[in-house]
């Protein structure tokens, strides 16, 4: 991007130099075509402008040797494009084995990513040179599109389905990527840069600040990986309680009795959840019995007790309202 | 253009005419094939991923009257091709009456429609919010056109379909999407049938359809076939799918 | 004007005796269709139900619409009208019947992408 | 230069008394007509009308992106801009353009009949578009559109907070407006021609129109049901499209694109027809390969039916669909480059002529050239990968579509616009003003090839500052676009009623419609006209007064005939 008129982003993945190469290949049979209909058409208008306003022309009206010769020769011209991006096109649709896989998820309007050893990026991302990369792509809400252009690779980001994409990254530096299927209103911003590193420091990157694993941080990834987060959604829409503000409250059940949410209440509620129903839910949620340890109850706990702060939303919580209950 | 009996400005002969109104019908048929043919994809796509769904909506519909209608329909296209012979061979007072058999058996069809689609809004299975594949199940006091036995049927159906489709209330949806989507296309064009079947009853008691120009009626009957000819293909996709379980 | 070779058919009338063998054979075919409904032949059911419905409509176009006595050209128009509605359906549907990933697999990496969601919500 | 030459012979044209335009007056005569001449000009108005809609947009949109931060619009108001831009120029100007307008006025008078088939239903069409046309005007005031002219799912059923319902309904209801315009010229190629008119004698023009609308009947269908399907979604909540509730967008970009794609051949068909008019008779040459580019009419608009995924390569759609249709993709282009070589042939042995009309011939060669070659690339698996959604693609339609089918429009305008309204434009501001236009769209659109294969992804209000010359160039070739566009607005109006009297056949050239008088009688013509020559045969026909040899030189009889 040095020149001010520049023609080529640069290249920067292994399907660059031939996406390039096949895009020059096309571009220069398909200037040869022009140049020759244009010359032919610019020498035709001269030597046979009209000299005389009542000259006609001559009486020729085809020539079917010409027009078998000029449907066939275009035809496998065409035939020899379509084979070479159809080669380059199953090579990338084809990941390889062994790849390094990456989640991409997009959101109006920003891209979440996380690395093989769940550490998150937002609208960053870190890959090492010379390695097999598949992104794994999945959307929340609209279709996006992840876009590297110094790696001349795309892959639509669809809702409900998982599409991927991978590429070897073959330079080191920093790149823009794009989403470049609209999305909405800030679809020109829903960008961000892939930074191609060195594997050692790649390595220490992504061994900084992942170590140290803390009950809380545990206990949110089982809440999301057990799938709890599915339907405790923390703004009340989902089919259980939001569980903000939750732990050491009072909370209302079906049958009009109250109880506290203290970590017996929790637990038990992992585990026998029909025990107790939540005032206004259905008995919907599966028991945990032996699928969690008690490390992990306690994680969940740990995890539970720290959404305490978190604002309670108006519907959706299972807190007891003051004067309810004491019946 | 001005207009010489019953020869257009624009057309040189009455059979010029007739050709021309006649291709021009059918043409218009195959939009309507390709109109119908747009949601007839979506329909297969979603019925191929979401089978169960499919078949559970398919047997909450009543058998009974999807076909007392598909022979309905039938009928009113017999009696419609009788009155465009009716036409053809100048009997002007066996017209009308054909015509008006032909909205007779339409106006069957809608009231059967009604009952159907009635029923479908009392049983909370019209897509968006309300939507509950099993409110009759759990409400069968709210139900009270099923049976005891139709109830336990479908209680049984229903754990079946859920047990193979964990997400049937949304997948249902699709179903009944497809269902409200396609019948509603097709009565919308029985309505505009309808329309024109009046009009040509009242040309015909006037007596203007003679043997030398009845193009009117065959046009309207090539219209009312083809829409006789959607539901027959709507009858076996949307109420037989999976009744052999 | 043009096309005179089909203008000058003389109007071919279609005897009520044909409309009546016709209605009869279409209402028996549809109790057919219902009752082989209840048969339970796997992937066939929904096979013998189009192969029914198909030779319904085939019979309203042929008799009940004329297309038998109609001029090439009105045939032309309903092949045209088959022939595309089969490009709609069959060339989309070979896009899905090709995907590996299609359905089967839906959402092979459910907790994986919940676990991307959670921070944010 | 034949625009002096031809207006040598012969003497003064006289105008005629009694034509279409004032064979009765008043509103009504106009909203009530069923003259395929008037209905053409009703068309010609709402068609103008909304191109200048369009044109406002687009003019905001690239002063918009002058600079890099985009200091004109907030991203809402830019998405609305580029999404108004392309609905109003795609459904209510490109599609109706060159067949509503031409078509309707000339395809009666080109095969020698009295009217459309069906008159009544020509009217009709007029009026849906104008209902059609209404709601989408409705949605653009209250609230504008944002959601792209694809509407792509679930952006438009559930995202989007913009009046997406009233332009879909708009949008579909104009469908209905082009499936009866089809229907109507279809059965009139069939049914309605004149005697000795074969079909082999049928103009170019008309071959164009009737693979033209062949795709209008059968396309335009799928776009309502999915337009219908899409709105009883964002309305009702239906849900074959919304992923929430298990349905697939990919199914609604299949069936958009079923229709969409060879929308763009109702678009570049007729202007392709048109070209076939204009190169033989300023070449005064039968048409190079007649019976070639009329099969390559027909041959796009049925190939054209099986190349719809090349919009959704990436959209995760199966490799092998995607293999099968990047092949057909391919050959879709041949019979465009057959129709291409056989324009360049037609040149060579003719006596070509530089007016107006064939300057826009030799600029819609050009840029379908540089369109159609660019095409490939799109289509061309490897090479999409990179350049999808990029501004090379937003390069590419602009070359087909305002390159190809606006320059035929134009260049149709001026060559039928004596037939039309009976008088000549000014020759010379003319040539000007395709001049401007040619230089003012390659300026705005040849940048854009580069834009986008950099990586600048369309639709974006703001963009990174590496792409900023580019996007300056392309901003002021659109100004001058602007004025290339206002001036033959103004001229040809100007011309409409000002103009020198032109005489039935000013050029000559050798239709049928140029044998009857100009502004044609409303019955088009004074007895049923009988065809005895090949279409484009200058050889044959001594009336038109040209030096054939083989005739007595000198002997020049009027080009003007007999009125």
């Amino acid at each position: 991007m040095q020149s001010p008129l520049p023609f080529f982003p640069e290249q920067a993945s292994n399907f660059a130099g031939n996406v390039d190469a096949l895009f020059l290949f096309i571009l220069l049979t398909c200037l040869f075509f022009a140049v020759l209909v244009t010359v032919l058409a610019i020498y035709a208008a001269f030597k046979y402008r009209r000299t005389s306003p009542g000259e006609v022309g001559s009486t020729v009206h085809g020539n079917t040797m010409l027009e078998i010769g000029w449907t066939v020769i275009p035809l496998v011209i065409a035939l020899g494009m379509f084979s070479w991006g159809a080669v380059i096109y199953v090579n990338y649709r084809t990941a390889p084995k062994d790849t390094l896989d990456i989640y991409v998820v997009g959101k109006q309007w920003m891209w979440k990513l996380q690395q093989p050893n769940g550490k998150r990026e937002i609208n960053e991302l870190h890959v090492p040179v010379n390695r097999d990369i598949k992104l794994i792509l999945g959307s929340e809400d609209v279709i996006h599109n992840f876009y590297v252009p110094a790696f001349r690779v795309k892959m639509d980001v669809v809702p409900g389905r998982y599409n991927t994409m991978w590429f070897r990254p073959t330079k080191i530096g920093k790149y823009h990527f794009f989403c470049s299927q609209y999305c909405g209103t800030n679809h020109a911003v829903m960008g961000g840069y892939v930074t191609v590193m060195d594997p050692a420091e790649y390595a220490a990157w992504l061994s900084d600040e992942a170590g140290n694993v803390d009950p809380v941080s545990a206990g949110e990834k089982l809440f999301t990986q057990l799938a709890c987060v599915t339907c405790h959604i923390a703004n009340g829409t989902g089919r259980a309680p939001s569980l903000n503000g939750v732990y050491g409250a009072k909370v209302l059940l079906a049958d009009g009795t109250t109880v506290t949410a203290d970590d017996a209440y929790i637990r038990e509620s992992i585990l026998l959840p029909k025990a107790k129903i939540v005032a206004g839910y259905q008995p919907v949620m599966p028991t945990f019995q032996g699928l969690v340890s008690e490390e992990q109850i306690l994680n969940l706990t740990a995890y539970i007790k720290s959404l305490q702060s978190q604002p309670v939303p108006a519907k959706g919580a299972g807190i007891a309202p003051a004067n309810a209950g004491k019946k | 253009m001005h207009r010489t009996g019953a020869l257009f400005g624009q057309f040189e002969t009455l059979e010029q005419q007739k050709d021309t109104a006649s291709l021009g019908m059918w043409i218009f048929l195959v939009t309507e094939v390709m109109f119908f043919g747009g949601i007839m994809l979506a329909y297969t796509i979603n019925r191929h991923s979401y089978f169960h769904a499919f078949a559970m909506g398919s047997k909450t519909l009543s058998l009974k009257l999807g076909t007392t209608n598909t022979v309905v329909l039938l009928a009113s296209s017999f009696t419609m091709a009788m009155g465009v012979w009716s036409a053809q061979v100048g009997k002007k007072k066996l017209l009308p009456m054909f015509l008006a058999l032909t909205i007779t058996l339409g106006f069957i069809f809608f009231g059967i429609k009604y009952v159907e689609y009635a029923q479908k809004f009392h049983h909370h299975l019209v897509p968006g919010r309300n939507f509950d594949i099993t409110y009759c199940v759990n409400n069968p006091s709210r139900c009270e056109d099923m049976s005891a036995e139709e109830i336990d049927a479908e209680r049984v159906e229903l754990q079946e379909a859920q047990a193979a489709d964990p997400d049937l209330n949304a997948h249902a949806q699709l179903y009944y999407s497809a269902y409200f989507g396609m019948t509603g296309l097709h009565a919308l064009h029985m309505v505009i049938g309808a329309g024109l079947l009046f009009w040509l009853l009242r040309e015909s008691l006037k007596g203007r359809f003679t043997p030398e120009w009845n193009t009117p009626v065959d046009l309207v009957g090539l219209y009312w076939h083809f829409v006789d000819i959607v539901w027959i293909y709507l009858y076996p996709l949307l109420y037989l799918i999976d009744r052999h379980n | 004007m043009a096309d005179h070779e089909h203008a000058e058919h003389a109007e071919h009338i279609v005897p009520p005796t044909t409309y009546m063998i016709i209605i009869f054979t279409l209402l028996c075919l549809t109790l057919a269709t219902a009752a082989v409904a209840y048969v339970n032949l796997g992937p066939l059911n929904i096979v013998v139900a189009l192969a029914i419905a198909t030779t319904k409509a085939t019979l309203v176009v042929l008799f009940f619409m004329h297309a038998k006595y109609s001029p090439k050209r009105t045939k032309l128009v309903i092949m045209a009208g088959i022939f595309w509605l089969a490009i709609l359906l069959f060339m989309t549907l070979s896009d899905y019947a090709s995907r590996v990933d299609y359905r089967g697999v839906r959402y092979p990496m459910t907790q994986n992408i919940v676990l991307m969601n959670s921070q944010q919500s | 230069m034949s625009a002096e030459s031809t207006k040598t012979t012969g003497p003064e044209p006289k105008f005629p008394e009694k034509h279409y335009l004032n064979a009765s007056y008043g509103i009504r005569s106009w909203l009530l007509t069923t003259d395929h001449k008037r209905i053409a000009l009703l068309y010609l108005a709402s068609v103008t009308f909304f191109f200048f809609i369009g044109g406002f947009f687009a003019m905001m949109i690239r002063l918009h992106l002058l600079t890099p931060s985009g200091y004109l619009l907030s991203a809402d108001t830019y998405n609305r801009m580029f999404t108004m831009h392309g609905v109003a120029m795609i459904f209510f100007f490109l599609i109706p353009s060159i067949p509503a307008v031409l078509g309707n006025f000339l395809i009666p008078l080109m095969v020698g009949a009295k009217d459309l088939a069906f008159p009544k239903i020509n009217l009709l069409s007029w009026y849906i578009y104008i209902i059609g046309g209404c709601f989408t005007l409705y949605s653009m005031v209250s609230g504008g559109l944002d959601t792209g002219w694809t509407f792509y799912t679930p952006l438009s059923t559930v995202y989007s907070n913009s009046a997406v319902a009233p332009a879909v309904v708009g949008i579909f209801i104009t469908g209905f407006s082009s499936i009866l315009t089809g229907l109507n010229f279809l059965v009139t190629v069939h049914t309605m021609r004149a005697p000795g008119m074969t079909w082999f004698r049928l103009p170019l023009f008309v071959w164009a129109h009737y693979a033209t609308s062949v795709v209008m009947i059968l396309g335009t269908p799928v776009i309502a049901i999915t337009l219908a399907l899409a709105a009883m979604e964002r309305l009702f909540g239906l849900g074959f499209f919304n992923p929430a509730m298990g349905g697939d967008p990919i199914l609604f970009q299949h069936l958009f694109w079923f229709y969409s794609h060879p929308a763009v051949y109702i678009m570049i068909l007729p202007a392709m027809g048109v070209i076939s008019e204009l190169i033989p008779t300023f070449a005064r040459k039968k048409l190079f390969g007649y019976h070639f580019v009329a099969a390559a009419s027909l041959a796009i608009a049925v190939i054209g039916f099986l190349v719809w995924t090349h919009h959704m390569f990436l959209t995760g759609q199966s490799t092998y669909a995607a293999l099968a249709f990047s092949f057909l993709t391919f050959l879709v282009a041949i019979p465009s480059a057959v129709k291409v070589f056989n324009w360049t042939a037609t040149l060579f042995g003719g006596s070509i002529s530089f007016d107006t009309p064939m300057l826009y011939a030799f600029g819609f060669l050009g840029l379908f050239l540089i369109g159609g070659l660019t095409g490939l690339f799109l289509g061309c698996l490897g090479v999409d990968m990179h350049v999808h959604d990029t501004y090379f693609v937003v390069a590419h339609f602009h070359y087909i579509m305002v390159g190809g089918a606006v320059m035929g429009y134009l260049g149709g305008l001026h060559f039928w616009w004596p037939k039309i309204t009976g008088r000549m434009y000014p020759e010379w501001l003319a040539r000007i003003a395709a001049l401007v236009l040619f230089v003012g769209f390659n300026l705005t659109f040849f940048p854009q090839f580069l834009l986008g294969y950099l990586g600048m992804p369309r639709r974006y209000h703001v963009y990174p500052p590496e792409f900023q010359v580019y996007n300056v160039m392309s901003t002021a070739g659109a100004s001058i676009l602007a004025v290339g566009y206002l001036l033959p607005m103004i001229y040809l109006t100007w011309a409409a009623f000002y103009g020198k009297v032109a005489g039935n056949n000013p050029w000559p050239a050798t239709g049928l419609e140029w044998t009857t008088a100009s502004p044609p009688p409303t019955e088009n013509f004074e007895v049923t006209p009988v065809v005895t020559w090949e279409a484009y045969d200058f050889h044959s026909r001594p009336e038109l007064g040209l030096d054939v040899p083989g005739t007595p030189s000198g002997v020049v009889a009027p080009a003007h005939g007999h009125d």
